[in-house]
């Protein structure tokens, strides 16, 4: 049984205290991703793809975008920026977005096939409060900060205030 | 790509799949006008007060993600008005140093409708009121030269800024008078305690040239007017407690009290106006006022249950919409087919169609916790 | 019916939501007090006792000093410092009683008696969040700031933040 | 009394009846030494974080109205740490000069604990860790003559402040490690990403006079130490995330990595340590982790089902407290007949009894958005 889920169907309620049940380990940005880091993973090891049979210019998708089970999201934690006046892949008006980002790596369910994904946070307001969504796989302590979702990634921006979190394909991977 | 050096770094010795990689560094912009239906929810987030928000939310969407536009903050009560003439949007607020303590600041913001960026501020004296949000603490009068911002200290002023230079002109005292509201010219009036209004004439410089009080011409105990004003073409019609409407001409240099008229018919005993924000216009110059049945003395902030259309010209209501839960605010989009919105007691934001006075969808899951007042976009 | 009734009824559902209701229109201090303010009141107008004979040290009481139906509550608009802290005369640790109050006219029901009550608030921390309480009797627009509750009355005080309010029973009223 | 003149100029004309007024301006106080089961409930405030909390709450009180003893705020996600020889409280906290905008200030804020009043800050570097609350964000060393604030910017260091003459002393470096541990003396540990850890000891000055690195103990991806520890007499009890348990002693010059064990025993399989605020310490020295059944790679942050209490010295299990809903976070009051506190999912406060292991009640309506942590009282 997965006491997560249970927590998080609880907060499916759209109450104020669902929402607020979705926030309490919020887990800033920042997730596992072993073909990135490298070393001894807990999760499989994806090489990145050198062919070029595996071009394309961008992976075919369906899904809700706005919804935490959508494929690139596989190691997201924060406000899903396509709930927030943003997209899946770009910051709400009058936002930065964070220079420093974490990595996942996501299977989408069209293809098959493994992404680069780079989560950018999006700084500068408040709270989005809005679409929490969090994943637990891969993350790492604060003492790992590369791979650790307790951490703030609003880094090198102007201001250090949290609002949004992004998911941008950057490359595509390979299976074992 | 500043952005870029941290990923160059980790993935220095990694091959990519040879896909194009997505652009990164997208920030959103929204159009320098916006749709007619999209409002603005000023949220007083009224247990975090330091954390205000104004979110900017497109009424017609049936989708709870995308309805969301973007936000920005406002700190400590802010009050807020809308320019016409430029898409900019004014928000007075208050910051301390260390939050809750320290040095106070009282700025008012401009922020920019295409970016939700902040362009500029003006620093005020840190007398700004500071009271439940309320659409007569900011205005702009001599086509949009001049903002005004009511003060209260306890003594009552308003802060005078060139807002096309973003410059603090000076400050005018308003004994016994309260908020701005604006007059033709470099003018504007404050309804006062006594029952009268006193209208300030400015000179160049933002200074005060000359006043003029009206005739005492209400009871500010047994029956007063509400502050909380609809302006129509250049007169304010001010609902009061028991249901009666006194119209204030504001076109000329001095003020003009105009006849008073009711807003109950036949029928209509015991239903009075009500709420946090009372009233509202459309396009078509029709008021629309919160009504609650079976008032009584303290009712004039309750939850009203249905919204009653008047027309100003011909006093008579012409319309009459039901809630389909009761509501503290009601705002109107500024369009010729226009949507009602109202706060309603759950503290979302009920949509309804005027035209046919249909409940159309609620929004919520807004990051909204205490959405005070609602604005429908310039 | 009395509209408002029914949304503070709901409102008493201990949810955040509901806590969240009790909000909207929380209205600062101060509020109409007939004996006070004099001039023609919709409420009772009630002459200040002058005899001796009212007097007493202090009313005898009844009844819960944390629910907002509380006798000395009739004209409070806020937090209730007894459940931030402070007790229904006093401010909770770390705040600053406002200099600048209302004033409210209220019945206590053990005496039969009007006592005249001073509203103070308690300023310079965010808000307590607990026991929200309203009554708008009395209470008038802001342009007649005396008797009206939309406003913040954290005046004269080092900050403005406003943090909950207090009842204080500074004299007996006569009723006419 | 400064409060009387606006009454007396409201009364001027109009007599008192002549009861004794009550006192006004009394502010409440708290002891010096707070009663063993207080606690203090840490809100990050997550939906506005610039309106965090801490709340002084009575864990005994079944009054929802009087349990609530006072509050203080934090500003963006503070950090936390009391004091043991003095009565005061830290928080580091960050502030902007227009709310989530401007300049940045970081300071560590002196909050006395029978007034509750900050009675002195500290400017730091503005590097402060902007993390999830956690509980080697700040600590105190030296006979709580030095405190230790953690900076992440990326790079890693920790800022010195004599907490006596409330002074910033400079920054020590800590590169690939985290945190603050506290060790004898003027020294502290940090927990490094090689699955090492790092001890740093100071000079006089509080500048780094030496450092050593222990051998690389523990597998930092495939079962990481929390960094969560539970400190007992000086010994840091790090669980892992598959249920081991791994002693660093800090009490030496050096550390010292001492035997591993396992949390779980016979019939426990599948149960792993996770949730926000994993581990809590009582007076007798006991162990209470926050356990959950079928974990899984992920799990580790999810809410337990149970607490399970360990003597460290025995190494055995020797209590197991089911809760009444899961929780995020655990603490415990200091004294010797504690209380187990636990933010359920409800993001409410349950209290257990240790003894006897019962269910005492839910601490709701404290005015906490997002209670992360829970402290007991020193």
């Amino acid at each position: 049984m997965n006491w997560l889920d249970k927590w998080l169907d609880r907060s499916v309620e759209k109450t104020t205290r669902g929402l607020a049940q979705r926030t309490s380990r919020r887990g800033f940005l920042g997730k596992f991703a072993g073909a990135v880091i490298g070393g001894a993973a807990t999760v499989p090891l994806l090489p990145v793809a050198r062919s070029q049979e595996a071009a394309t210019p961008a992976p075919l998708e369906e899904g809700d975008a706005n919804s935490c089970d959508y494929w690139r999201y596989c190691a997201i934690d924060g406000f899903l920026c396509g709930c927030c006046g943003g997209s899946m892949n770009s910051c709400p008006p009058g936002t930065e977005m964070s220079p420093i980002t974490w990595i996942g790596t996501c299977e989408n369910p069209v293809d098959g096939q493994n992404y680069i994904i780079s989560y950018n946070d999006c700084c500068g307001k408040a709270s989005c409060g809005n679409c929490l969504c969090q994943r637990n796989e891969g993350d790492r302590p604060v003492y790992n900060p590369r791979v650790a979702n307790d951490l703030n990634w609003c880094l090198g921006t102007t201001s250090a205030a949290y609002h949004c979190s992004t998911a941008i394909v950057i490359g595509a991977a390979l299976d074992d | 790509m500043k952005k870029l050096i941290f990923l160059t770094l980790l993935f220095a010795s990694t091959a990519f799949g040879q896909i194009q990689p997505e652009p990164a560094g997208v920030i959103q912009t929204l159009p320098e006008s916006w749709p007619p239906h999209w409002i603005i929810v000023q949220d007083g987030a009224f247990f975090h007060m330091n954390s205000g928000k104004f979110i900017v939310v497109d009424a017609d969407s049936d989708d709870p993600a995308t309805r969301f536009k973007g936000m920005f903050n406002g700190t400590f009560i802010p009050q807020f008005f809308q320019a016409e003439s430029r898409p900019e949007m004014y928000v007075t607020e208050t910051f301390y140093s260390r939050g809750t303590r320290g040095v106070r600041t009282d700025v008012l913001t401009i922020w920019d409708k295409q970016t939700l960026s902040p362009v500029a501020e003006v620093v005020l004296p840190p007398k700004r009121a500071s009271q439940m949000p309320m659409n007569y603490h900011i205005q702009l009068v001599d086509d949009e030269k001049l903002a005004l911002v009511y003060n209260f200290t306890p003594a009552t002023s308003v802060s005078v800024i060139d807002i096309v230079n973003r410059t603090f002109l000076g400050e005018v005292p308003t004994p016994g008078c309260s908020l701005v509201f604006p007059m033709a010219g470099r003018a504007f009036a404050s309804i006062c305690t006594d029952g009268s209004m006193l209208s300030v004439q400015l000179d160049e410089d933002g200074q005060q040239a000359s006043t003029a009080r009206t005739d005492v011409f209400f009871d500010a105990n047994n029956d007063p007017l509400m502050e909380k004003a609809a302006m129509v073409d250049g007169v304010a019609y001010f609902p009061t407690f028991l249901g009666r409407m006194v119209p204030v001409d504001m076109r000329g240099e001095s003020l003009e009290v105009g006849d008073t008229w009711s807003l109950l018919g036949a029928g209509d005993d015991g239903w009075r106006p009500g709420g946090l924000a009372v009233t509202g216009t459309d396009g078509a110059g029709r008021i629309y006022v919160l009504m609650h049945p079976d008032g009584y003395e303290g009712s004039h902030k309750d939850p009203g249950a249905e919204v009653w259309v008047f027309d100003p010209a011909t006093r008579q209501r012409v319309d009459r919409i039901a809630l389909q839960l009761p509501a503290i605010s009601i705002g109107l989009t500024r369009d010729d087919n226009p949507l009602l919105v109202a706060t309603n007691i759950n503290l979302e934001v009920d949509v309804y169609d005027v035209a046919s006075g249909e409940f159309q969808r609620t929004l919520s899951d807004i990051g909204a916790e205490t959405p005070f007042l609602l604005h429908g976009a310039n």
